[in-house]
């Protein structure tokens, strides 16, 4: 593709209506004036005339009334998957504990009677964790994913992010829009 | 040291002397954190130091001790505003030291990525640049563009701030199946937003008058200095990495260079407007250029396995295992890579030993020479005019000084 | 009422004049003597000449001082503050009483002689913008004129010697 | 009740209607206006999580959580400051703000009980004269506060409104030279009475010296885009950057109360004070049935009016605030004394000579 140069327009060609300040200052107010009447009727339409939300133009939500849509790529709180039975399906291989970049995961492994390996502590510090991911994407297990659950992740006392393997697990149900992902898209065989 | 310089025999026979401030490094002008110190004359800068260092989070040092998939988190931090042209560059670079191509749908969606990537660093800048003028509005209709930007970044990367949505090999996921009606109903906002952007500032007086002819800088001053980025071309260079050394799919993309005259804040404020465009327009080709495809390389030497592979297909599972454990085993040798970030040449230089950590992860930050020249561009020019100037400038304290 | 009113403001002048002349600091001088301003304003408006009051609050307190404290300010000295001790404020108001006293009949030469024009005016206009603009436009013509071109002449000053300052920087 | 006793309570009610109306309505309702009109100009929602018992009012509380959040935050004075003088600025500016509408008249005149009631504190000769003198005294708060708080962006602050609040009082005053000559008085109350008939308000003939007039008292207010010495990404605050707590507040009101100061002198000299349009209170009173009732049915309706009137300015002041850039403090220098004064002066020769040659009547 050949290279396009454009030379790009100058403000020096304010005509001398323009640098009375007067008609660029009525303009100004013409647009934010305009915005005003929009979101002014769209305000009432939504809160007045019951019109509700698909009304309004104003994009900021009423936070705890009105709830988010999570997307299903995003990271949330890593936790960990447990299987039917209710036991963590992680087998404390370390390989998220090896991927962690800044190190947050502290696996601390055991042996069942059967001869299945299973993690004695499995320690998160949510204080570290900076939600990259890589612990999912290491995991052979699908033991440890992101979930799309971001509230009390920040506390006013660091001990209390420090996530035991109790607090972490959650049943396949409850992450299973995550786990649809991944499979279906970030680490499915269509990918390459 | 400048006092004797700048304490000049004026100053001793009127018996005055000059002020000096300490600007940051907590400052609400210091967008990152960066002190400046300003010897005054009234209102006229008579000497300014820049001193930076204080995000200084040891980047290239902690590389080392990352694998080489575990660098990216931390180059979403370099330029935080625009952190997937970071992802992008770190991975193009190590792909061109392993050797690899990807697959055409990849580059397109990296492509992508990093035009929208762009498109919010200049948000970010030209927002943060109304702001500094006390243009509160026009403020947040920026950053209402760049919210809306955000959440389709998040439905494809799964954060809006820190993506780490390239990998070596290709990238996380492939977009989601919503992506090209977001992107065209936001953009369609976007651009009635950069329109009202456009008509609340550009031809005002105030602004024209705030940023026009401060802080300009000769094409030869500007490529003495190191410039890249917006701030070249708003001095009339045409440089482009995109152009220049095409990567990527940029080749194949119809996408114009905006060039300005004079290399004031207003050319530069003009750059980042027009490109905000012409990234628009390169991510509309690439919608439509695209076609359906892998996003990975299909070698599971340097790409994670599928899930359901690991335990069934062998190669899958030892090179997921010694991938995750030891980390990608990049070939010996080095090599630097550059592409254009939203404030310049961003580039990327390591060196392997044929291990799975980096033994060097040089970066090469566009903002720091732009930094290192404000000095040059405000000395003489007043105490306001320092805000504007370096918000042009568009110092990033994570990108800086890494 | 009109009575109270005139001891209030008469003490409180009197009072921010003593401040104004004990203070240590340039400052709290300044503004002490603002204080003497607008209580003489507020004498001024008790005699009906709100024209006069509302002029000396303008030009005296609000523009004159401002700009004294401008340069009080830059100046930044750096002293103590609180108030003078030991013999100085004695020193301090002697001298002013001194001053007074030598000034005294010249002053009262003037001002209360009974035949000054002050008398010749109409009372019903006396202190009005009316009255005042007319006085200054007929009768005072020529001094007004003079102080103008006076004031003209500050004004080309004040500009050369800003003008200097800007070639011998260059 | 004798007739002295009768003008003091009289006085006492007015002022405290005045001092009520500013303090009580004005203050806090600006508070809230100014987050909830810049929100909605700007796509946002704005404050609205003060509640008590979970009613918010659309955030209306705010500005009480605010008035008590300062009130019991520290009273900080930085080390090396002027204790006194720290104190005493925030009083002065507050104090002028409030004292300027001692002249506007905010009702006509009106006979109740025998008793003629004139709907202003103080029927100077020379109203506007005050007002601008009240203004003058209104720069000692910023300069001090400047000086005071030993800081040196403060310093900043205080020089440079020093000087911008300088140089807009003389620049001001000339404004509305014309509007005075066209009026023939510079009586608030005389130039409010003038504007019963709507052909002769203000701004029909005098519109130059409003857009003059209200471009010098923003610079005047230090508003943006006029906010120089407080500019908040280059001075940090100005010359307020070292004041909390209750001092904090006494700037914020004060800043508000010249905000609707402003906006009743607008009302009272260019937009028919209490005045509704081709209604005389006279009309109004008759109306009303008359007598006693109407003439109160009539006062209440012009209060009501002036304050609705007054309500607009603020609405368009408000907006101007959200919508413009900041200029740079040579260029407000240069705007009031290169641009401003002498298209003023024009403005007065052309009102002369409309005048001298019949073209515009005076009242």
């Amino acid at each position: 593709m050949a290279i396009k140069i454009k030379k790009i327009e100058k403000g020096d060609g304010l005509t001398l209506w323009e640098k009375s300040y007067l008609p660029e200052i009525i303009r100004g107010l013409g647009i934010t004036l305009s915005h005003f009447a929009t979101n002014m009727k769209s305000l009432v339409d939504e809160f007045a005339l019951g019109k509700g939300r698909d009304s309004r133009t104003i994009m900021t939500l009423y936070y705890p009334e009105e709830q988010p849509v999570i997307p299903p790529a995003y990271r949330g709180r890593p936790v960990l998957v447990s299987d039917k039975n209710g036991v963590e399906k992680c087998v404390a291989c370390g390989l998220c504990e090896a991927a962690c970049p800044p190190a947050c995961i502290h696996i601390l492994g055991g042996e069942r009677d059967n001869g299945d390996r299973f993690p004695r502590s499995y320690v998160l510090d949510g204080s570290r964790c900076i939600f990259c991911g890589l612990c999912e994407e290491a995991c052979p297990k699908e033991a440890i994913v992101m979930s799309d659950e971001w509230r009390n992740l920040c506390q006013y006392d660091r001990t209390k992010m420090i996530y035991e393997k109790e607090t972490l697990l959650r049943s396949e149900a409850q992450v299973q829009k995550r786990l649809d992902f991944i499979r279906s898209n970030s680490f499915s065989r269509d990918r390459y | 040291m400048s006092d004797n310089k700048h304490n000049s025999d004026f100053h001793k026979l009127h018996h005055t002397e000059l002020l000096t401030l300490n600007m940051g490094p907590s400052h609400p002008a210091t967008h990152g954190t960066v002190k400046f110190l300003i010897t005054l004359d009234g209102e006229t800068i008579e000497h300014l130091d820049v001193e930076v260092g204080y995000l200084h989070r040891g980047f290239e040092k902690e590389c080392e001790n990352q694998n080489w998939n575990g660098v990216f988190p931390y180059t979403d931090r370099l330029d935080y505003t625009a952190s997937a042209l970071n992802n992008v560059g770190y991975a193009l670079a190590v792909e061109k030291l392993i050797g690899i191509e990807t697959p055409d749908r990849c580059a397109y969606i990296r492509t992508i990525v990093s035009e929208l990537g762009r498109m919010s660093g200049h948000y970010t800048n030209l927002a943060a640049g109304a702001l500094e003028l006390g243009a509160l509005t026009a403020f947040i209709y920026f950053v209402e563009a760049r919210e809306l930007l955000w959440d389709v970044i998040e439905s494809v990367c799964g954060a809006r701030l820190t993506h780490n949505y390239v990998k070596i090999g290709g990238v996380f996921s492939d977009l989601p199946p919503t992506f090209e009606g977001d992107i065209k109903r936001v953009f369609a906002r976007n651009r009635e937003l950069w329109d009202e952007f456009a008509k609340l500032l550009l031809r005002n007086r105030i602004f024209v008058d705030r940023m026009r002819d401060i802080a300009p800088i000769s094409p030869e001053d500007a490529k003495a200095w190191g410039f890249t980025g917006p701030c070249l071309r708003a001095a009339g260079v045409p440089y482009d990495v995109r152009r220049a050394q095409p990567y990527l799919k940029y080749d194949k993309l119809d996408f114009e260079i905006p060039i300005g005259e004079t290399g004031d804040n207003y050319d530069r404020f003009m750059m980042r407007m027009e490109e905000l465009n012409q990234s628009m327009r390169i991510v509309e080709q690439c919608i439509e250029q695209m076609e359906p495809g892998p996003v990975n390389v299909n070698d599971p030497q340097w790409r994670q396995p599928a899930k359901d592979n690991i335990y069934t297909d062998m190669e899958s599972m030892i090179f997921h295992f010694k991938n995750a454990i030891n980390g990608v085993q990049v070939p010996k040798g080095e090599v630097y890579f550059p592409i254009e970030g939203a404030n310049g040449e961003l580039g990327f230089y390591l060196v392997s030993n044929g291990g799975g950590k980096p033994v060097k992860c040089r970066v090469r930050p566009p903002c720091f020479q732009l930094t290192s020249a404000v000095s040059f561009l405000v000395e003489g020019a007043m105490l306001a005019d320092l805000i504007p100037t370096f918000d042009m400038i568009n110092l990033i304290g994570g990108e800086c000084d890494r | 009422m009109s009575a109270l009113l005139f001891y209030i403001l008469a003490i409180g002048s009197v009072s921010c004049a003593l401040l104004m002349i004990l203070s240590k600091k340039a400052v709290n001088s300044a503004v002490a003597l603002v204080g003497v301003m607008l209580c003489l304003a507020g004498l001024f408006a008790m005699q009906n000449a709100h024209l006069i009051a509302a002029l000396q609050v303008l030009v005296y307190a609000g523009a004159i001082m401002v700009l004294v404290l401008f340069v009080i300010m830059l100046l930044n000295l750096r002293e103590k503050g609180g108030l003078l001790t030991g013999r100085q404020p004695f020193i301090q108001v002697g001298a002013v009483v001194l001053l007074n006293g030598l000034l005294a009949p010249l002053v009262s030469d003037y001002v209360m002689a009974p035949t000054t024009g002050i008398a010749l005016t109409d009372p019903a206009t006396f202190g009005t913008v009316k009255g005042v603009g007319t006085m200054l436009f007929t009768e005072y013509l020529l001094p007004f004129e003079i102080a103008s071109i006076l004031l003209l002449a500050a004004l080309v000053g004040a500009v050369v010697l800003t003008k200097n300052k800007k070639n011998s920087e260059g | 009740m004798n007739s002295m006793t009768g003008d003091l309570l009289e006085t006492v009610v007015k002022i405290a209607f005045v001092i009520g109306l500013n303090l009580g309505f004005f203050a806090p309702m600006l508070g809230w206006v100014e987050r909830k009109q810049s929100a909605v100009m700007q796509d946002r929602i704005g404050a609205n999580r003060a509640g008590v018992f979970g009613f918010t009012f659309i955030g209306l509380l705010h500005s009480a959580a605010d008035a008590i959040k300062l009130i019991f935050k520290e009273d900080f004075i930085p080390r090396g400051a002027d204790r006194m003088m720290h104190t005493l600025a925030p009083v002065i500016a507050v104090v002028p703000a409030l004292a300027a509408f001692a002249v506007i008249p905010f009702g006509g005149k009106f006979e109740l009980a025998g008793h003629n009631v004139n709907l202003v504190i103080a029927d100077l000769d020379v109203g506007l004269l005050f007002v601008f003198a009240i203004a003058s005294i209104a720069t000692y708060g910023a300069v001090i506060a400047g000086w005071a708080s030993n800081n040196n962006w403060s310093m900043l602050g205080g020089l440079r409104s020093a000087a911008q609040m300088f140089s807009y009082e003389v620049t001001m005053g000339l404004t509305i030279i014309g509007l005075v000559m066209y009026y023939q008085s510079l009586s608030l109350v005389v130039i409010a009475e003038k504007q019963v008939d709507f052909w002769h308000w203000g701004i029909i003939y005098q519109w130059p010296a409003f857009i003059l007039f209200l471009t010098c008292a923003i610079a005047e207010n230090k508003r943006i885009p006029f906010d120089v010495p407080e500019a908040e990404s280059e001075l940090v605050a100005g010359y307020f950057t070292e004041y909390s707590g209750m001092k904090f507040i006494m700037f914020w009101t004060a800043e508000f109360i010249e905000v609707v100061t402003i906006s009743a002198l607008c009302v009272t000299m260019f937009f028919g004070a209490y005045h509704l349009p081709f209604i005389s209170p006279d009309m109004l009173v008759s109306i009303f049935g008359g007598g006693d009732f109407g003439a109160i049915v009539a006062m209440l309706i012009g209060i009501g009016v002036f304050v609705a009137k007054i309500c607009a300015l603020i609405f368009l002041q408000m907006a101007i605030r959200w919508t413009l850039p900041r200029f740079r403090y040579d260029q407000v220098m240069a705007l009031g004394w290169k641009i401003i004064l002498p298209a003023s002066l024009i403005w007065i020769f052309l009102t002369g000579l409309a005048i001298l040659l019949g073209l515009m009547p005076t009242v």
